[in-house]
């Protein structure tokens, strides 16, 4: 058994891994979420605003990371639905936009009386990294002049008198990296004072959270953030129970448990060879 | 000549970018430089682009081991690049009903977007998905006791691990109120608030400290390996 | 080695065969579309084909897409080249990573050209032929910008190093831009990473409750960040040998790394676990109609 | 009950005298005051209608325009009192907006230039030109109309600042940093030796060079997946130049796949360079320095394949790194070779300290740049920089210091202390407090 496990080969341990995601996938296993406090910020910071707020809708990630962020960014856009702000969907990341369209069909589909242009608008993807931000924070017109089907900003009503960022009550960023959250931090939420939350990969959150709670009103991380955040929205808009979308994160929580439990495994399997093999003289 | 004037380009473009920052007026000029550069780095795409067919126009040529393979690396790069530059398969949008050119390029429906539905998009998600399979064999090598330094490692790695599921949470129901912080979930709330966060902290002041003087390097001409050779 | 290979024969074409039966008895893989009309024009109508979720296929303007199931299938292969390359190196692996690079690099040089060079220099430079051709939304009489000369000058002093003389001009540009982008970040990195980074440290090392009694867990708390921060720079400090009491210190610092990075592994491997699940849920759902959690197939 | 709704009528009426003065100094709103008339003869009439709310609002209280400071003058900042009516505790909203309206010295009219929902006290103009007078009206409205407009006593003239005194102490802070970098850098210059402790793992990168050599099998560098308009992507330039001397020194293959075709042209450029300098311009092959794809995965599969297929025995990942890091430390650690990792990625850098050999971290992978350079003058900088630590523990002794005098006895002094450093010197507060 030491010598299989010392000398072991890695598609082991990916065959473990594969396994101890699938099965809970085919199994559908779920969990209920206990919201951690900072998830609660997060959540307080768009439910407490008054109805009708501007938000920013910051979606910087592509389908690499969709599997993390995708569903914590459907949930922004279900709550800011459901507390009738208007929403500004901008993405810096060029594969962006296929992303942000899933939002906005999301809002056709389930919200069908908020209207296109009045309760929110598609800037699309603009690129240059930080860039766009710099400059809309001082005038959107700079960067941006028409909505992501070449409609000029006059002639929809939400944006005809939007001068630039500064005047939105709240940044939403959904990150997968640079240019994400950490841009949004520097050159609008920390040069203007507005109130920013994100949400990111599981990578980037350690080193986000040092911008919380100055520059940073709130972080989620990655999959368990949003199935806590899900679990909040569940809990005040009790309609959504019946829509299996909106557990997306909830449902992912059941292969984390056991693959966290797998990883725990290997750790101290490794650690048992390791004073094995010391005991013997190996190492 | 060919050292010099580069290097005097680059001292000078910099401290005046340093100085507009304090200036009101010339705040936006570091903005508009990176705008500029976007185009460049959008144009210099015909050097990667130019580099990438002569390569594996060469390996094709001299029938080098696998050149099957840089046949269709060629091939998945010419049709993708035609069939996105003349918008194949992109149809009208409401907005402008006459014209296809106005739409986007990458529409639903339109070639370039099967390519990235199906090809692109599904390539890219399970490359990224493989960290999921190296992350557990990196953990499973280099996580061991070896001095206190790795066993701060692993614990943590533990304790966050364990927090971060369902059975973090669990524990808070088991434990009396008094001892909750000890359950996995708060201890990982308060690692990653605490040391974590003066960690990072530290890492991030140094790296401000490491870029600002690398810039300066850069910028007085101490560090000029990014300008090749040459005479000065 | 033999052995090896036939095993995996064996295992592929029993797969192949689970696969083929699978398909043949649900049918799954397929893809359905609706049609919807957007603009009556001249011409005839501007139809889009939007994807809907299996479950509506009855419907009248809903149909069988042939493409897009096709695309599935691919898809569901390219998913399970890549994934193959954890076996180890493989052609099916080499025909993926051949397609991956040819395909990507394409398609961004795609969006580069229309994002980039249409949206910014053309728009820039002639937005009146623009406003003929590619973005009609343009306003009218818009006058040139000028400045988007700079950048077509100094692209074009890049694109000289392709001429055999003189590639050394291509430096110009280059330099132009490692010194802006220096002297830019110098200031805006020490701005937000150096002095809103101590701003959020200066925290009091004594910490009273609301009720004005001793917060032991809040003093606690800020001495371990105010501290750790200082250990960490210790250990980053360079004109002092590690040695004696700055020895003892910057191994503090070594430790509160450590912590920090052990931390951070512990809390990505969800984040990537999530993304795995997110593929196999691809495989199980959308392809082999295995599972249906967001009910898209109630029906059939 | 019915007491109260009396009292609350009668406060109403005195502020409505207050509105009538302020209205009655402005002639040309002689319809407006007809309306205030109405108004102060429903709050005699009878005070209970005045909570149906069909009413007008009541108008806001001092408006006041300033210029908008440390900018080039197309900014003005209007703020005003919320009119009594805006309060949340009212059930049915009687305000819903402010509009504010502008006229130009020498105008007629006034325009509307804006709108800001209820419970807003400010509105900032960016459409005004330099060196013209501006006036500005705020009127309330709600569901029963508009109330009287109030307008700013004096006109305002936008102005050009020539510093932004907001980023004062920022200017000399980078000054100070700066400083002590150029001063340690001529220190080194003008000869005096200058100490700077061991980085682990740098000698490593002399080592993996040398290993591979001795295997006869090549070097990979991977130069991040940056544009060279990163740092990161400049600093890992700078340690390839070391690690293509070294290769050029030893006669070992060195292959430099990047993801940008700037960073391949440079690193082109960079490599002939060392290879030059070492005398051997002939064992420079361009073509090991190759563009693959902009696409993080793409290059990253790309990248991978060539490793398991060509087993370099040594790998080198300096850089800006994301996701992609481990994946390639792991399938580098698959194929045996030895790995020196360095960057400044703070996410990424704990899979490469438990997937390499040796990892240079954060400000370790800048000072690894001046370090293998071999040219004191650069280690200067590495002074310079431990200045700003010093900073960094001076400020945080007595912003901390002063912090907890605060929390003890809330002493003024060290609350000025305090404020002046968070606000001012770490803050955007300028100079003055």
């Amino acid at each position: 058994m030491y010598e299989f496990l010392k000398n072991l080969d890695r598609r082991w341990i990916f065959l473990l891994i594969l396994l101890a995601v699938a099965i809970p996938i085919l199994g559908e296993w779920q969990f209920p979420e206990k919201p951690s406090p900072m998830v609660q910020s997060v959540f307080d910071a768009i439910e407490n605003l008054p109805a009708g707020s501007d938000i920013w809708m910051a979606y910087d990630y592509d389908p690499g990371s969709q599997g993390e962020l995708h569903p914590m960014a459907l949930a922004f856009t279900r709550q800011c639905a459901f507390k009738r702000h208007k929403m500004y969907f901008m993405t810096l990341w060029p594969q962006g936009p296929p992303m942000i369209q899933k939002n906005i069909e999301l809002l056709i589909k389930e919200f069908p009386d908020l209207e296109y242009g009045v309760d929110y608008v598609n800037l699309g993807y603009r690129p240059g990294y930080e860039g766009p931000i710099k400059l809309a924070v001082i005038d959107l017109r700079k960067t941006i002049a028409a909505d992501v089907d070449g409609k000029s900003l006059d002639d929809l009503p939400m944006t005809r008198d939007f001068k630039n960022i500064q005047e939105v009550d709240l940044i939403v960023n959904v990150s997968a990296g640079y240019p994400g959250t950490k841009e949004w931090v520097l050159y609008a939420s920390t040069s203007y004072n507005i109130p920013t939350v994100a949400g990111c990969t599981g990578v980037q959150a350690p080193y986000l959270y040092p911008y919380v709670p100055q520059q940073l009103d709130g972080l989620l991380g990655a999959i368990k953030g949003a199935a806590e955040y899900e679990f909040l929205l569940l809990e005040a808009y009790p309609s959504l129970r019946e829509n299996p979308k909106a557990q997306e994160a909830l449902r992912r929580m059941g292969p984390q448990l056991l693959a966290h439990l797998v990883l725990i495994g290997l750790i101290v399997a490794g650690n048992v060879i390791y004073f094995v093999g010391r005991s013997r003289g190996d190492v | 000549m060919k050292r010099t004037v580069p290097m005097v380009i680059a001292a000078v473009t910099g401290f005046v970018l340093i100085v507009s920052y304090f200036i009101p007026l010339t705040e936006e000029w570091g903005s508009i430089a990176m705008q500029w550069f976007n185009v460049l780095a959008a144009i210099a795409f015909v050097l990667g682009g130019s580099n990438l067919m002569r390569m594996n126009l060469q390996k094709i040529s001299d029938r080098r081991p696998g050149w099957g393979y840089a046949a269709v690396t060629l091939i998945a790069f010419l049709v993708t690049l035609c069939v996105g530059l003349l918008k194949v398969g992109v149809q009208p949008t409401e907005s402008f009903p006459t014209n296809a050119w106005a739409a986007p390029y990458n529409q639903e429906g339109s070639f370039l977007w099967w390519l990235y539905e199906y090809m692109y998009k599904p390539l890219q998600a399970t490359m990224f998905a493989l960290l999921a399979f190296f992350i557990a064999s990196a953990a499973f090598r280099a996580f061991r006791a070896k001095n206190p330094e790795s066993i701060a490692l692993l614990a943590t790695a533990f304790i966050v691990l364990m927090g971060r599921t369902y059975v973090g949470g669990l524990m808070r129901d088991v434990l009396p109120a008094s001892l909750e912080w000890l359950s996995f979930d708060s201890m990982t709330n308060y690692i990653m608030s605490v040391f974590n966060l003066a960690g990072m902290r530290a890492i991030t002041i140094g790296i401000a400290l490491g870029v600002a003087s690398t810039s300066l390097k850069v910028l007085l001409g101490v560090d000029r390996s990014y300008l090749g050779a040459g005479d000065e | 080695m033999q052995r090896e290979t036939l095993i995996w024969t064996a295992v592929m074409v029993l797969g192949g065969l689970v696969l083929l039966v699978h398909a043949v008895r649900v049918g799954n893989g397929r893809v359905y579309v609706r049609e919807v009309t957007v603009a009556d024009v001249k011409s005839g109508p501007v139809v889009h084909y939007k994807g809907v979720p299996p479950s509506l296929h009855n419907e009248a303007d809903v149909s069988l897409s042939v493409p897009r199931t096709i695309g599935m299938w691919i898809a569901a292969l390219c998913t399970l080249g890549i994934m193959s390359f954890v076996l180890g190196d493989n052609p099916l692996y080499k025909l993926m990573e051949s397609i991956f690079v040819g395909v990507s690099a394409g398609y961004l040089m795609v969006a580069a050209f229309w994002d980039e060079i249409v949206q910014n220099l053309l728009k820039g430079l002639v937005p009146g032929p623009m406003r003929d051709s590619f973005l009609p939304g343009l306003e009218e009489g818009l006058n040139p910008d000028l400045t988007y000369l700079a950048p077509l000058a100094m692209s074009v002093m890049m694109l000289w190093r392709l001429s055999p003389k003189g590639a050394w001009i291509a430096r110009w540009p280059l330099a132009f831009f490692i010194g802006a982008t220096a002297g830019f970040r110098l200031v805006s990195y020490l701005e937000a990473d150096f002095t809103q980074q101590i701003n959020n440290t200066i925290l009091p090392l004594i910490v009273y409750t609301a009720d004005k009694s001793f917060d032991v867990w809040g003093t606690i708390r800020n001495v371990l960040i105010v501290g750790g921060v200082l250990l960490g720079l210790v250990y980053f400090f360079f004109s002092v040998p590690h040695r004696g009491v700055v020895g003892g210190l910057a191994r503090g610092g070594v430790w509160l790394l450590m912590i920090t990075f052990g931390a951070s592994f512990g809390y990505t491997v969800m984040g990537r676990i999530a993304l795995l699940a997110d593929r196999l849920q691809f495989l199980f759902d959308d392809w082999l109609w295995l599972i249906d959690p967001t009910m898209q197939r109630v029906g059939m | 009950m019915q007491s109260l709704i009396v009292a609350h009528g009668v406060a109403d009426f005195r502020s409505e005298i207050s509105d009538l003065r302020l209205l009655i100094s402005d002639l040309r709103s002689q319809i407006s005051a007809l309306w205030l008339g109405l108004v102060v003869g429903l709050v005699l009439c009878g005070s209970d209608h005045l909570a149906v709310a069909q009413e007008p609002p009541r108008s806001v209280v001092d408006v006041t325009a300033t210029d908008h400071p440390n900018d080039v003058g197309t900014t003005i900042d209007v703020s005003w009192t919320l009119s009594p009516d805006d309060d949340l505790n009212i059930e049915s909203p009687v305000v819903s907006a402010y509009h504010v309206l502008r006229k130009q010295d020498g105008d007629v009219d006034f325009v509307k230039i804006g709108e800001v929902p209820s419970q807003t006290e400010t509105f900032t103009d960016q459409g005004v030109q330099r060196k013209r007078a501006y006036r500005y009206q705020v009127v309330t409205v709600g569901p029963g109309g508009e109330s009287t407009p109030v307008e700013t006593n004096e006109t305002v003239t936008p102005i050009m600042e020539w510093f932004r005194t907001d980023r004062g102490w920022l200017a000399v802070i980078v000054l100070v940093i700066c400083g002590a970098v150029v001063a340690f850098i001529a220190i080194a210059k003008s000869g005096r030796e200058l100490y700077i402790r061991k980085i682990p793992g740098l000698e490593a990168v002399d080592e993996a060079v040398g290993r591979a050599t001795e295997m006869g099998r090549a070097c990979l560098f991977v130069p991040g997946i940056q544009d060279i308009n990163d740092i990161q992507t400049v600093a890992g330039i700078t340690v390839l130049s070391r690690v293509a001397s070294l290769t050029a020194e030893y006669g070992a293959r060195l292959e430099v796949p990047t993801a940008r075709s700037l960073v391949m042209t440079t690193a082109r450029e960079t490599v002939e360079a060392s290879y030059l300098a070492e005398g051997r311009p002939d064992a420079y092959r361009e073509d090991d320095i190759y563009y693959l794809t902009d696409e993080q995965f793409g290059y990253v599969a790309a990248v991978t394949g060539t490793m398991t297929r060509e087993k370099p025995a040594a790998c080198f990942y300096m850089g800006a790194f994301f996701a992609e890091s481990l994946i390639l430390a792991e399938t580098g650690n698959a194929v045996g070779a030895i790995q020196v990792a360095g960057t400044a990625q703070p996410s990424q850098l704990p899979f490469f300290v438990a997937a390499c050999d040796y990892t240079l971290i954060g400000e370790e992978f800048f000072a690894a740049s001046a370090y293998l350079s071999g040219e004191p003058v650069q280690l200067g900088s590495l002074r310079g920089q431990d200045v700003g630590k010093l900073l960094v523990a001076a400020l945080l002794l007595i912003g901390c210091g002063a912090a907890t005098w605060v929390e003890v006895n809330s002493s003024p002094t060290a609350v000025s202390v305090m404020t002046y450093l968070q606000n001012n010197v770490l803050g955007s507060g300028g100079f003055l407090p």
